[in-house]
């Protein structure tokens, strides 16, 4: 092989963008212990899926505690889990045209999820529905 | 004793794909995994092809997988690895014949993180620069590399990620980053700190498992992200 | 032909960590698409509620929540390698711990979560 | 295919890459090496490189210029060994600037260590002259000088082996023959200068120090075509070598205070040398632990003696000395600070070599007649400063002031020099060589005489030699030589052919050799590390010159050279 060396590296790209995913994925990871966690103990541990019906979720939605709860959750795990995605497509993906659909995939999907978790957070309206009773 | 080896085999001029290939050679214990490979060159078959020079861990040339993990031949004792044996090529690279890899694009990493004192200042005249113990113990541990590749090798992001600089090239830029007489950090950081820099690396340890000097690899990389990290907060 | 690295604690401890991460934001897509469905009304979405109970779901959501506390407890290990210099020598050691930690946790768990099924009759 | 240069450098390692250095921006340069660059021997140095820094203690180079004249037993060309003492010191600094990180003394200097025969005052006591990093200074020389390549933008042409040197009809070298080892493809490099930089020959011998790639190519290649080589019979045995391995423990273990042991226990070089004991020349200790062997006092009755390290104080094996440690572990499987250690002497260096005056040029007779156009620098070269015999430390100190002083000179030269045109098929030996190996199909395997040759050498032309040892040698080697003629390599392929190049390689090993055994036959004296059993003594009236041998179509001729004396008369050589 031939080889010289020393020309000048490629400037950095992306800025400081890799760094704070890096340190995005702690933080989050961090807070989504507590909250994931939680909710999964709440919804799936001390509830059961057997007790968990419209009504449950209308109740619990009557709280604004609980919406912002849910929110931020959504938001959390959305991103962090799309950030832990897109490195794996980095490492996966290569050909430059499979790149563009699975990123354009992703970005797409997580647009579309925030938006409508988002959504149905923040619209539901029990009362829009007349069986309502309240109360499990 | 009597060793088995099992060698994946590729000759690009006869061979279509890799295939094993067994050998049985007379060696002793405390002979060298390199010893056998020897025997079965010198006097079974002569076409196998394998890097090798200093034959005592210094050189770096003959880092391959043997029963699944990266290790220097040279370095491993039969003894430690039983008289039956896997011997394949690194992964992750391309391969030229049997067990010798292409290592351009290795060698492009570590040169693209300027693997070079970085110092504008002139030079004292007559002495050297000053150096504390403990400023040059800072970076000891990262000097001891021999490019021997196991470490990038054995990194599963390598082997799906070609863009990835790897752990020896970090491991090279350690060692200029944490000496005190070199002015170039800010460069080779900003270097690491692209798409295809540190952060790619997720604290697999395979690099360090395979480390044949005994280098605390990951313990490297993750102070120079640190370093970054700090810097940047 | 199989070509597998025989890597040690810090590659499997990685490789189900990818795993599980990929696999809950898998759960937490599908979880958000049937919440979505609340504002169809209460029959929309406790007939989707069904397939919750269908066994195999049960058994994917006991799945989820073993991926999550493994992907937590290991996420912590990593954490702690990052921020923590001497951590990196021990991070064998720390991914027996994370193993002992998550079978400490999710056993009580799923226990909890399968009562309706194991007490059921 | 065809390349043009300024300069082409045959070799990466400590003495190729200096050179490289002094030319990167002053000509157009190319380095050919069969080793990737980082792979080269001189990365296996441990122990230290010398010079009067004076860090830790009172030193000044003429006392370095002394130990070298007398460890060399003074067939030292002393011109040379005053360049090398002086230019030690700066050569040293030059690399610590160039960010060799050298291990520090409390006061941030580099730090020094003792070595054989380096003493204060001519031969007081020892001294500590030997700048380190760990036990791999060897290492950190040879990335640091690689590094700065790298920095310079150095052209390398990474796994190239030479084949031949193009010398004209008028005797001016312009290039080298090459194989292109990953494609088998024939490369001609056409230059101003050749530097030759491709280290030594330990392969010659079984038990030795050295890499598998050390099989004296840059030697052999250019006596092949008429150019002498100087004081092969004086072929360094490093003390301590693992016992049957011959990885080398450095010196520096020795040093820092390391003994040697005989089956008694006791530490039998006081008796031999009362001053400096263990830190007395190389050739010294190698003979005495042979002598011991001999004597019965080898380990049970066996071959090899002990070095003890384990009343080192704790802390001493990790920080200064880890690289042995770790090597006495892996291939021993003990802890040198608990046992001792089984060694015996190993082939280490070779002191002669290509002929080179001061500026690295080699020299083709006993007038110093220079062949333009060819360098020489570093082990293969014998400029000489080593004489009979060389100073642990001053080989790498040789490759950095002599490799910088034939790539400085070379870069003058070009400025003034034309490009001599090509001979006519300038690649036809090279082709031959390899076309004769592939066309023979049948015939023994080179790998067997290897193994032979090693064997019998270390037999019968190490650290203790006979006349009669030394003819058996000679008609074993002209056996050897016709088998060679008659080999057949299994592979015929051409990519990545290492068959092929073992055998080219074994070719080489046979050609320096012959050149140690015939010098060794002649010189009927004792000096070094040449010891004629049946000549033990000095023989200064005799044999205070260099060989410089020849070979010819009627076998090996020799001459003899002038050695130069400048400050030092001879002396009995006493430690
Ligand atoms: C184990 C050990 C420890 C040592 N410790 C010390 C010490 O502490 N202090 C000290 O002063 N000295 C020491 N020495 C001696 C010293 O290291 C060597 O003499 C020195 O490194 C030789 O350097 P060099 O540049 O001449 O050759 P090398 O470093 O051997 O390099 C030779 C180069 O030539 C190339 N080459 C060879 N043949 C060909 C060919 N046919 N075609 C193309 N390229 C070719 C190779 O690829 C290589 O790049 C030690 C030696 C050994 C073996
Ligand atoms: C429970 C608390 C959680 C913690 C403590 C946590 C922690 C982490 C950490 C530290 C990383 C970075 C790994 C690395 O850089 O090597 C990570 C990656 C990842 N996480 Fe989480 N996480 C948690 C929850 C989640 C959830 C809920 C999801 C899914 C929505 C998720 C999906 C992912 C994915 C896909 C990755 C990328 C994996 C990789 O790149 O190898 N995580 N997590
Ligand atoms: S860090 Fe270790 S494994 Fe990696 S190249 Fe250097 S010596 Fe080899
Ligand atoms: S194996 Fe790879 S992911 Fe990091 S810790 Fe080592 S570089
Ligand atoms: S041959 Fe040099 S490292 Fe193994």
């Amino acid at each position: 092989m031939l080889s010289r060396g020393g020309g000048r590296a490629r400037p950095a790209r992306g800025g400081g963008f890799e760094l704070y995913s890096w340190y995005f994925f702690r933080i989050s990871g961090l807070v989504l212990i507590f909250m994931a966690i939680f909710h999964v103990v709440v919804m799936h541990v001390v509830n059961t899926v057997d007790e968990i019906d419209f009504a449950f979720v209308a109740d619990r939605w009557n709280s604004p505690f609980w919406r912002v709860y849910d929110m931020l959750l959504l938001f959390f795990a959305m991103l962090h889990g799309v950030n832990g995605a897109r490195v794996s497509i980095d490492d996966y993906v290569h050909r430059a045209g499979w790149r563009i659909v699975a990123y354009s995939a992703l970005w797409l999907i997580t647009v579309l999820f925030l938006v409508i978790g988002a959504m149905a957070i923040v619209t539901f309206d029990p009362n829009a529905f007349d069986t309502v009773t309240a109360g499990s | 004793m009597q060793v088995n080896l099992k060698i994946l085999r590729y000759n690009p001029e006869i061979d279509s794909k890799a295939h094993f290939e067994t050998y049985t050679v007379e060696a002793e214990p405390t002979d060298r995994v390199l010893d056998a490979l020897n025997e079965v060159k010198w006097t079974r078959d002569g076409t196998l092809t394998y890097r090798r020079s200093c034959a005592h861990g210094v050189c770096g040339s003959d880092a391959m997988r043997i029963n699944g993990r990266n290790a220097l031949a040279c370095k491993l004792l039969i003894q430690d690895v039983g008289d039956s044996m896997t011997i394949e090529p690194l992964m992750g690279f391309r391969v030229i014949k049997d067990l010798v890899i292409d290592m351009d694009q290795f060698w492009e990493n570590y040169k693209k993180i300027k693997p070079f004192l970085i110092n504008d200042d002139q030079a004292p005249a007559g002495r050297e620069r000053l150096q504390s113990q403990e400023e040059r113990e800072v970076f000891d541990d990262t000097t001891k590399c021999i490019m021997c590749a196991a470490c990038t090798t054995a990194c599963p992001i390598t082997w799906t990620n070609d863009k990835w600089v790897g752990p020896a090239a970090i491991v090279a830029a350690h060692r200029f980053i944490y000496d005190s007489r070199d002015q170039g950090q800010d460069e080779r950081l900003n270097i690491l700190n692209d798409r295809s820099g540190v952060w790619r690396c997720r604290t697999v340890f395979n690099c360090t498992d395979a480390c044949p000097r005994d280098i605390k690899v990951t313990r490297a990389i993750e102070q120079v992200k640190r370093t970054m990290l700090y810097d940047n907060m | 032909m199989l070509n597998i690295y025989r890597g040690r604690e810090g590659m499997i401890s990685w490789a189900l960590h990818r795993l599980t991460g990929l696999g809950v934001l898998l759960f937490l897509l599908i979880h958000i698409a049937d919440i979505y469905v609340i504002n169809y009304g209460p029959e929309a979405f406790d007939e989707l509620l069904f397939i919750y109970h269908n066994p195999f779901f049960r058994a994917m959501e006991v799945l989820l929540v073993a991926a999550l506390y493994y992907h937590g407890l290991n996420g912590l290990r990593i954490i702690a390698i990052d921020f923590w210099d001497r951590a990196v020598l021990y991070q064998r050691q720390l991914f027996w711990a994370v193993v002992i930690a998550f079978f400490v946790t999710f056993i009580p768990t799923a226990i909890l979560m399968l009562r309706p099924v194991l007490w059921a009759n | 295919m065809y390349h043009r240069h300024d300069v082409v450098i045959v070799g990466a390692g400590g003495a190729g890459l200096m050179a490289a250095a002094q030319l990167a921006h002053v000509a157009d340069v190319a380095v050919v090496s069969k080793l990737h660059p980082s792979r080269s021997h001189t990365g296996a140095a441990q122990g230290g490189i010398g010079a009067a820094l004076g860090n830790v203690e009172e030193d000044h180079w003429i006392w370095h210029m002394f130990d070298t004249v007398k460890g060399g037993d003074y067939i030292v060309d002393q011109d040379a060994a005053e360049v090398l003492s002086r230019e030690a010191i700066d050569a040293v600094l030059e690399l610590e600037h160039m960010g060799l990180p050298f291990n520090r003394t409390p006061d941030g200097k580099i730090d020094q260590r003792r070595f054989g025969g380096h003493t204060r005052n001519f031969g007081e006591a020892a001294v500590r002259r030997a700048c380190f990093s760990s036990d791999r200074t060897g290492h950190m020389i040879l990335h640091t000088l690689y590094q700065q390549a790298i920095k310079q933008q150095v052209t390398f042409f990474d796994e190239f082996q030479m084949l031949d040197l193009i010398i004209t009809d008028d005797g001016v070298c312009n290039g080298v023959v090459t194989l292109e080892i990953a494609t088998g493809e024939i490369h001609i490099f056409h230059a101003k200068a050749v530097i030759m930089a491709t280290g030594g020959f330990g392969r010659a011998y079984k038990v030795t120090s050295n890499a598998m790639a050390n099989t004296g190519d840059g030697a052999a290649i250019p006596f092949r075509r008429g150019i002498p080589l100087e004081d092969m019979e004086f072929f360094q045995f490093h003390p301590t070598g693992i016992y049957k391995l011959g990885i080398l423990l450095t010196e520096g273990a020795r040093g820092e205070g390391g003994i040697l042991r005989n089956a008694n226990g006791e530490r039998f070089m006081e008796r031999y040398a009362p001053t400096l004991k263990d830190l007395a020349p190389r050739d010294m200790v190698s003979r005495h632990i042979w002598q011991e062997i001999r004597e019965g006092r080898g380990i049970d009755g066996s071959d090899f003696v002990h070095l003890d390290l384990t009343h080192l104080p704790p802390g001493v094996l990790h920080e200064k000395l880890p690289d042995i440690t770790g090597f006495v572990m892996t291939y021993l499987g003990i802890d040198p600070a608990e046992s001792l250690v089984p060694i015996q002497p190993t082939a280490h260096y070779a002191m002669g070599g290509l002929p080179t005056d001061i500026d690295g040029r080699v020299t083709i007779d006993a007038d110093n007649t220079v062949m333009p156009g060819l360098y020489a620098a570093g082990e293969v070269a014998c400029v000489s400063v080593h004489g009979a015999n060389r100073l642990g430390t001053n080989s790498l100190v040789d490759l950095v002031v002599f490799g910088r002083r034939a790539g400085k000179h070379a870069a003058e030269m070009v400025k003034t020099t034309d490009l001599e045109p090509l001979p006519p098929e300038p690649d036809f030996r090279g082709r031959a060589e390899i076309s004769n190996l592939f066309d023979r199909k049948t015939g023994e395997n080179p790998s067997k005489i290897r193994a032979e040759l090693q064997a019998d050498m270390m037999d019968k032309a190490s650290v203790f030699r006979t006349g009669e040892t030394l003819e058996e040698m000679r008609v074993k080697l002209a056996e050897l030589r016709d088998r060679y003629s008659k080999v057949a390599i299994q592979d015929h392929g051409k990519i990545f052919n290492t068959d092929l190049l073992e055998a080219l390689e074994l070719n080489c090993l046979l050609d320096v050799s012959e050149a140690i055994v015939e010098g060794a036959i002649a010189r009927k004296e004792s000096r070094g590390a040449h010891m004629r059993e049946d000549y033990p003594d000095r023989d200064d009236e005799e044999w205070l010159n260099h060989t410089l041998a020849y070979r010819t179509s009627g076998g090996i001729q020799l001459k003899k050279k002038p050695v130069v004396l400048t400050r030092f008369e001879p002396k009995e050589r006493k430690y």
